[in-house]
């Protein structure tokens, strides 16, 4: 029941994102620049920003990004760490050794400048949406780790069961093992670490354009709509500012980390 | 026996720090704009004058080479950025950062720990409401903006990564426990009319011990990259404010000790996490 | 009577009584001034500084032997009590003031300016102020005429030679110290880094008050270091901090309106906001991209298509002007009055297009050869105000169908495209200016490597920029003031035509001083708040 | 099966000063309607046995009667009468006073059911301090003489062991003897025997009998093997999809299953090659052929 109340609250919040074109009373670039800086009113639901652009169109269209940004960032990161966690669960103890050496390595190293060097290496005149999609693919790329941890666990207690036990003893090829008997096995941690990694990856778009280095201007993202933030003392004068996005991100995550279990745990 | 496993772990330990400090060092010499000063753009100084205040290029290898003597002798350098011995700058910040992820996390872990242990306990609604939904509602703010936010309120930086780490801690542990309690002794112990507080200590606590370790092992490696954004909002002087800064101007030698830091505080994190599930595997 | 109503009246009162307060003495001696430094300083040497921390640190624990009124913008007597230009320039006489004593006690001399200077123009130092006095190469040198008599040799005739002296500061030559000991109004108690830096006040400072009392009246400042500038806002609105720099327009309207009286509008700074187009020939863009940009018409087209009054305004609230060329209306010496601002005209931009060979293909602009006009600009990450106004011209040129890319990166990253490989189109940034001409050398001059749109070049590629060349050196060996200033209204004439750079805005200098300052003097010149930092005091006497 | 005709069929069974007189209908979250209607009583003394398959609810009436269940959402309904008691009604603290002291419980696997890392002369103490606060000596003695009752060996060596260094078998009867460390009026035996060979099976049967007999304990016997609670019981009480089908004494069973599904289980005995086909119809028979198959005397 509470499962199914979050699944249409989470997509009608995603079919208004989706829709925005044609839901959000303006574009989120739209800048009228007699109205700077307004507050709520009929024409400016949630008033407006410094540049006059509408607040929120705006969050409507960050939305959107944000929420497809996330799980595609988390499909990404799952792959590599399947890819990862399959092959070394395979190839024995030396290369599960040397993968989590990598893993280790992985996270210590500065992130960030992992991030800046990828970015520095880009063209310059990418549109909006390659941007967004390099955003994703980074972030999805680097932050693999934890995932590639449990997947490998998981792998690992599969390849030990019993079926596969069972499968290797009616002289099923290794790869024939893999498609049929391990795929279906991890699917549900594939998908627990997918919905796990959702929220993460929302958080991480925000960080990272908290930093400016995010989704690029004008297209708005949860997290450059965040950036407001940086002038945290006039934000209890401005509540419009950021508690609609607040409210909207708290509500998002809430019903993401209620959706796999169907309670709040 | 525990002898070897530990010097196996303490191999383990130092060659990935070792080649964490080597990766770093690569990554900052092939990250762009290595080697670029600020004082290039100063109209007043001359393009010989700039040139002139960056150090002499040398190869990664033969660097880390030097480096690594250095280390040996005690020696880590000097940053260029910030034109001060990088043994200095680490005895100023590593304390803080240490002092913000032992009060930060522990204080999270504490609580964490303790939120499970009372809605495992008490199975009252509201021991498990209260807990349940302050942990989701900080589960979805970003630690950048927990730490802004804890910035406004006045509270200290440490408090921040609590938030941050607290609800993970109280998620897993809660699970951990609530598997532990449904074991058949821990029934039978309470159909006999054992008290509730023997139970968790004495029937749930030591069953769900190594699975704990490792949660705090995860808070550790878990609190301590949650600490770059909470320093940098927060303005704590500790090493991961550091790193940033260091990330920023691109100052290899300095990048190259903080990698190893950081890889160092991964690691304990991840044996902390392999010892436990070695125990638990040795218990089985 | 409402509170809204009693703050015009509290504001008179406070102007009334520092009024009052200036015609006497100081209210009150001793306290500790606090304020903020937005980083650690990489050192504490003065001989040294290329940073800003370093400078505030060197400013207040330095003395030089002449110095800048930062209200007046003209230069003062301090160490020296008169000074001779000699030889067109190339030296300068100075004859010191009497019985001024170092921070340790030491008496300062002729010998110790000679220290000073030999100290500066050593290599092994690496100095950027020998930079400044070393336009080329050849020896500084010092001669000791007698104990209070010192001649400074350069080896190119400098324009401004005395102003150069203002950042110079003196140290003692007998001192054991690194490094030596100095003769500024504070010395240094304990530095704590990543946390803060305490001054104490020097004793043997040598400037005394109208009234013979000895300055400075502050007992000592402690120079928090603290990167955020919201926290920075916070103290100081406690009161835990007393002076703000560079305040940003949304945080001064802010304060403007909570405590009229403790952030002040100095009116435009000396620096600008510029964009400028990639002009290098071997830069790796497209070549029919490099055409544009080196096409006057088509840069003077995107200055006309700019609406910098919006910029101004919403941007930084009002708090800007709309700039016209390097030099500020706040620099009152060498700006060009002549010169009009520049219009927002985007049907003279669309003209100007359409001549030179530009066309419009639907809502699109194309170049004669069909190819769409769009490039990107860079910028750095994480100015807000870099990037609204980016997106802001963003708008203005989508108007006359040009489509502009905005790319904020790294700072580094930033500075390699530009300095280095040239791997950029057109890029924005701010110049922080200091009033003189000489400064910008290196930027007008052709073969410099701050000649941003197309550095070192071996020799002039344009007309225009082989004249720049020979006004810029022309003002700078010019003694004679008029000259120079000939000189340079033509080169701000040649910067307006050709529009190498195409400047946006001067923002206003925004401060803030604590109301329980007395004696406060803020100017656009830095340090904007605390240059008269000797003479700076307490409204309320804090004891010793 | 509907609730009125179990209410007479209880009023019927049950006297007038019963141990235990429950009547249950519980609700798990995922479940709805696990117990529905399930009355019984027992009397002092007694050995009541509880017959179904599994799934059917029988071990949901022995953490019923315990007040254990744990999972969130569950909801219990009905009444539990327990000596004159009412548990349904009783505190949390209460019923801790309950557990153990007056109704001692036997789960079904013996091994699980002991803390690994405990000794088991640590957990008996703990059993023991759970209800009494006596001194050592006096505990020393109680926990010998429970350990006697079920023929375990109460040496040091034995109480120093850890439950890995146990058989099922020696684990089962530690976990008996902490059962009826206080001399509980009800004991509940959660299929006792079901992870036990036949052997040791019939040895703790025996055990029961032997409890029953000497401590005048009523016992709960819940399994899913007919012949091993005809063997022992009184009166037995047949389960299905929560709901209590035909309750009667176990000669009554045998010779007149009422039910459907008590005949389809009786039918599905197991019979020796070679016997008559037709089953036993007295039960004396089947008993004394039963308690020779367990060696009961």
């Amino acid at each position: 029941m509470l499962r199914w109340s979050a699944v249409a609250a989470l997509l009608a919040i995603l079919a208004a994102g989706l829709f925005a074109n044609w839901i959000a009373p303006h574009g989120y670039a739209d800048q009228d620049r007699e109205s700077p800086n307004l507050s709520p009113s009929r024409q400016y639901p949630l008033g407006t920003d410094e540049l006059g652009r509408d607040r929120f169109s705006r969050l409507l269209y960050g939305t959107r990004v944000s929420l497809l940004l996330a799980p595609a960032a988390a499909a990404i990161s799952i792959a590599v760490a399947v890819a990862l966690g399959g092959f070394t669960a395979y190839a024995g103890a030396g290369w599960a050794r040397a993968s989590s050496l990598v893993t280790d390595l992985m996270l210590s190293l500065p992130t960030i400048l992992i991030l800046l060097t990828v970015r520095a290496m880009l063209p310059l005149n990418v549109s909006a949406l390659a941007s967004i999609v390099i955003t994703c693919v980074l972030i999805g790329a680097l932050n693999y780790p934890p995932a590639a941890r449990v997947i490998g666990a998981g792998v690992d207690a599969l390849l030990k069961s019993d079926f596969i036990l069972q499968a290797r003893a009616t002289g099923q090829s290794p790869g024939r093992i893999l498609i049929r008997q391990l795929m279906p096995g991890i699917r549900p941690v594939l998908i627990a670490q997918f919905w796990l990694l959702v929220p993460v990856f929302v958080m991480a778009e925000a960080n990272l354009s908290l930093l400016g280095l995010g989704v690029s201007e004008p297209m708005p993202s949860w997290g450059n709509l965040l950036r407001e933030l940086e002038n945290y003392s006039a934000i209890p004068e401005r509540p419009w500012v950021l508690a609609p996005l607040g409210v909207l991100m708290v509500t998002v995550l809430c019903l993401y980390a209620i959706l796999p279990s169907g309670e709040p745990a | 026996m525990a002898l070897r496993f530990l010097a196996k772990h303490a191999v383990r330990l130092v060659l990935t720090v070792l080649i964490a400090g080597l990766l770093g060092a690569a990554l900052v010499r092939i990250a762009p704009a290595f080697g670029v000063s600020e004082q290039e753009l100063d109209p007043r100084l001359s393009r010989e004058f700039v040139q002139g205040q960056r150090p002499e290029p040398v190869g990664i290898l033969r660097y880390y080479g030097q480096f690594l003597y250095g280390v040996a002798h005690g020696d880590f350098g000097e940053s260029p950025s910030l034109q001060r011995p990088i043994g200095e700058l680490l005895r100023e910040r590593l304390p803080v950062s240490l002092e913000n992820l032992a009060f930060g996390a522990g204080a999270g872990i504490v609580l964490g720990f303790l939120c499970a242990m009372v809605a495992v306990v008490f199975r009252s609604p509201l021991a498990r409401a209260v807990p349940v939904a302050s942990s989701t509602v900080l589960l979805s703010l970003p630690s950048a903006a927990l730490g802004l936010l804890f910035l406004l309120a006045g509270w200290p930086p440490a408090m921040a990564l609590t938030a941050v780490v607290f609800p993970r801690v109280y998620r897993y542990s809660a699970a951990v426990l609530a598997r532990s309690a449904d074991a058949s002794h821990v029934l039978a112990a309470r159909a006999r009319g054992v008290s509730p507080g023997r139970i968790l200590c004495v029937h749930v606590l030591p069953g769900a011990a190594p699975q704990l370790l490792a949660i705090v092992g995860m808070a550790i490696s878990l609190g301590f990259p949650a600490l770059v954004p909470i320093e940098a909002v927060c303005d704590s002087p500790g090493v991961m404010q550091l790193a940033l800064k260091a990330a920023m101007a691109r100052d290899l030698p300095l990048l190259v000790v903080l990698t190893m830091v950081a890889s160092v505080v991964v690691l304990i994190g991840n044996a902390a996490a392999d010892i436990s599930s070695d125990v638990l595997r040795r218990e089985s | 009577m409402s509170i809204r109503r009693l703050f015009p009246l509290l504001a008179l009162a406070v102007v009334l009584c520092a009024a009052a307060a200036t015609v006497g003495g100081p209210p009150g001696t001793g306290g500790e001034l606090r304020f903020a430094v937005r980083a650690e300083p990489k050192t504490l040497d003065p001989h040294v500084v290329v940073d800003e921390p370093s400078q505030v640190v060197a400013y207040l624990t330095g003395g030089g032997l002449v110095r800048e009124n930062r209200l007046t913008q003209e230069l003062e007597p301090a160490l020296a009590t008169h000074w001779r230009v000699l030889e067109g320039g190339a030296a300068i006489e100075f004859t010191l003031r009497q019985g001024v004593r170092f921070s340790d006690g030491a008496p300062f001399t002729a010998e110790d300016v000679a220290f000073t200077i030999r100290r500066v123009a050593d290599p092994a130092l690496h100095s950027p102020l020998a930079e400044t006095l070393r336009s080329g190469s050849g020896a500084i040198r010092a001669e000791v005429k007698s104990p209070t008599v010192v001649v400074v040799r350069v080896p190119n005739r400098i324009a401004n030679l005395a102003g150069m002296f203002d950042g110079i500061a003196m140290v003692s030559s007998k001192s054991k110290t690194n490094p030596p000991a100095g003769l500024g109004p504070f010395v240094i108690a304990e530095y704590k880094p990543a946390s803060h830096l305490l001054l104490r006040r020097n004793a043997n400072y040598w400037k005394k008050d109208a009234a013979g009392r000895p300055l400075p009246y502050l007992d000592s400042i402690r120079l928090d270091i603290l990167a955020n500038r919201e926290l920075e806002m916070m103290r100081f609105r406690k009161g835990e901090i007393h002076l703000l720099n560079g305040l940003e327009a949304e945080s001064f309207d802010r304060f403007a309106k909570e405590t009229p009286g403790a952030v002040r509008d100095l009116g435009p700074s000396l620096d600008s906001e510029q964009i400028w187009f990639n002009q290098v020939p071997t830069a790796p863009i497209p070549a029919y991209k490099r055409e544009w940009f080196r096409n006057v018409e088509f840069r003077r087209a995107i200055s006309a298509a700019i609406n910098r009054a919006d910029l101004c305004r919403l941007v930084y609230r009002g708090h800007a002007s709309p700039a016209d060329g390097p030099v500020s209306p706040g620099n009152h010496a060498w700006i060009n009055t002549k010169l009009k601002p520049a219009a927002y005209a985007p049907q003279a931009a669309r003209e100007r297009l359409a001549k030179a060979g530009f066309r419009m293909q639907g809502a699109t602009l194309v170049d004669s050869g069909g190819r769409p006009v769009e490039f990107s600009l860079v910028t750095n990450a994480g100015s807000k105000i870099r990037e609204r106004t980016a997106a802001l011209i963003q708008q203005d040129l989508a108007k006359i169908g040009i489509k502009l890319n905005v790319v904020p990166m790294d700072f580094p990253s930033l500075i390699e495209r530009i300095m280095r490989t040239y791997q950029y189109e057109a890029c924005m940034l701010g110049q922080i200016a200091d009033p003189d001409p000489n400064e910008m050398m290196n930027v007008w001059r052709s073969s410099a490597a701050n000649h941003q749109w197309n550095p070192n070049q071996k020799k002039p590629e344009t007309t225009w920029e082989a004249e720049l060349d020979r006004l810029m050196d022309e003002q700078a060996s010019a003694v004679d003031p008029k000259k120079r200033k000939a000189a340079y209204d033509r080169v701000q004439e040649i910067a307006a035509d050709q529009l190498p750079f195409i400047y946006l805005v001067h923002k206003n200098a925004l401060v803030g001083v604590s109301p329980s300052l007395w004696n406060t003097k803020p100017a656009v010149l830095r340090p904007q708040t605390f240059w008269n930092v000797d003479t700076l005091a307490f409204n309320a006497p804090r004891g010793r | 099966m509907s609730t009125p005709s179990l209410l007479t069929l209880h009023a019927a069974v049950s006297g007038g000063g019963s141990l235990l007189a429950a009547t249950l209908e519980l609700d798990y979250p995922n479940k709805p309607g696990a117990l529905r209607g399930v009355s019984f009583d027992i009397e002092a003394g007694e050995i009541v046995g509880l017959i179904g398959e599994s799934g059917s609810g029988k071990s949901s009436v022995a953490m019923c009667l315990m007040r254990l269940l744990r999972a969130r959402g569950t909801r219990l309904r009905g009444s539990i009468r327990f000596d004159g008691r009412d548990l349904l009604a009783s505190s949390e603290r209460e019923m801790r006073r309950i557990r153990g002291r007056d109704i001692g419980l036997v789960l079904q696997s013996p091994l699980a059911s002991l803390n690994p890392m405990l000794r088991v002369g640590a957990q008996m103490a703990e059993a023991w301090r759970a209800h009494r606060s006596t001194s050592n000596e006096q505990m020393r003695g109680e926990i010998a003489r429970a350990m006697e009752m079920v023929s375990l060996p109460s040496t040091d060596e034995f109480l120093r062991r850890y439950p890995r260094q146990l058989s099922v078998g020696l684990a089962q009867r530690v976990l008996i003897a902490m059962a009826i460390l206080h001399r509980p009026k009800l004991l509940i035996a959660d299929e006792p025997t079901s992870a036990l060979d036949v052997i040791t099976s019939a040895e703790i049967l025996k055990l029961f009998a032997r409890l029953n007999r000497e401590l005048g304990m009523a016992i709960l016997f819940i399994s899913h093997d007919l012949l091993s609670v005809a063997a022992l019981c009184h009166r037995v009480a047949i389960m299905k999809s929560g709901e209590l089908v035909e309750c009667a004494p176990a000669a009554r069973i045998f010779a007149a299953p009422a039910h459907p599904y008590t005949r389809e289980l009786v039918a599905a005995l197991p019979r020796m090659p070679g016997a008559p086909d037709q089953l036993p119809v007295s039960s004396t028979n089947l008993s004394t052929a039963i308690e020779k198959m367990a060696g009961l005397p």
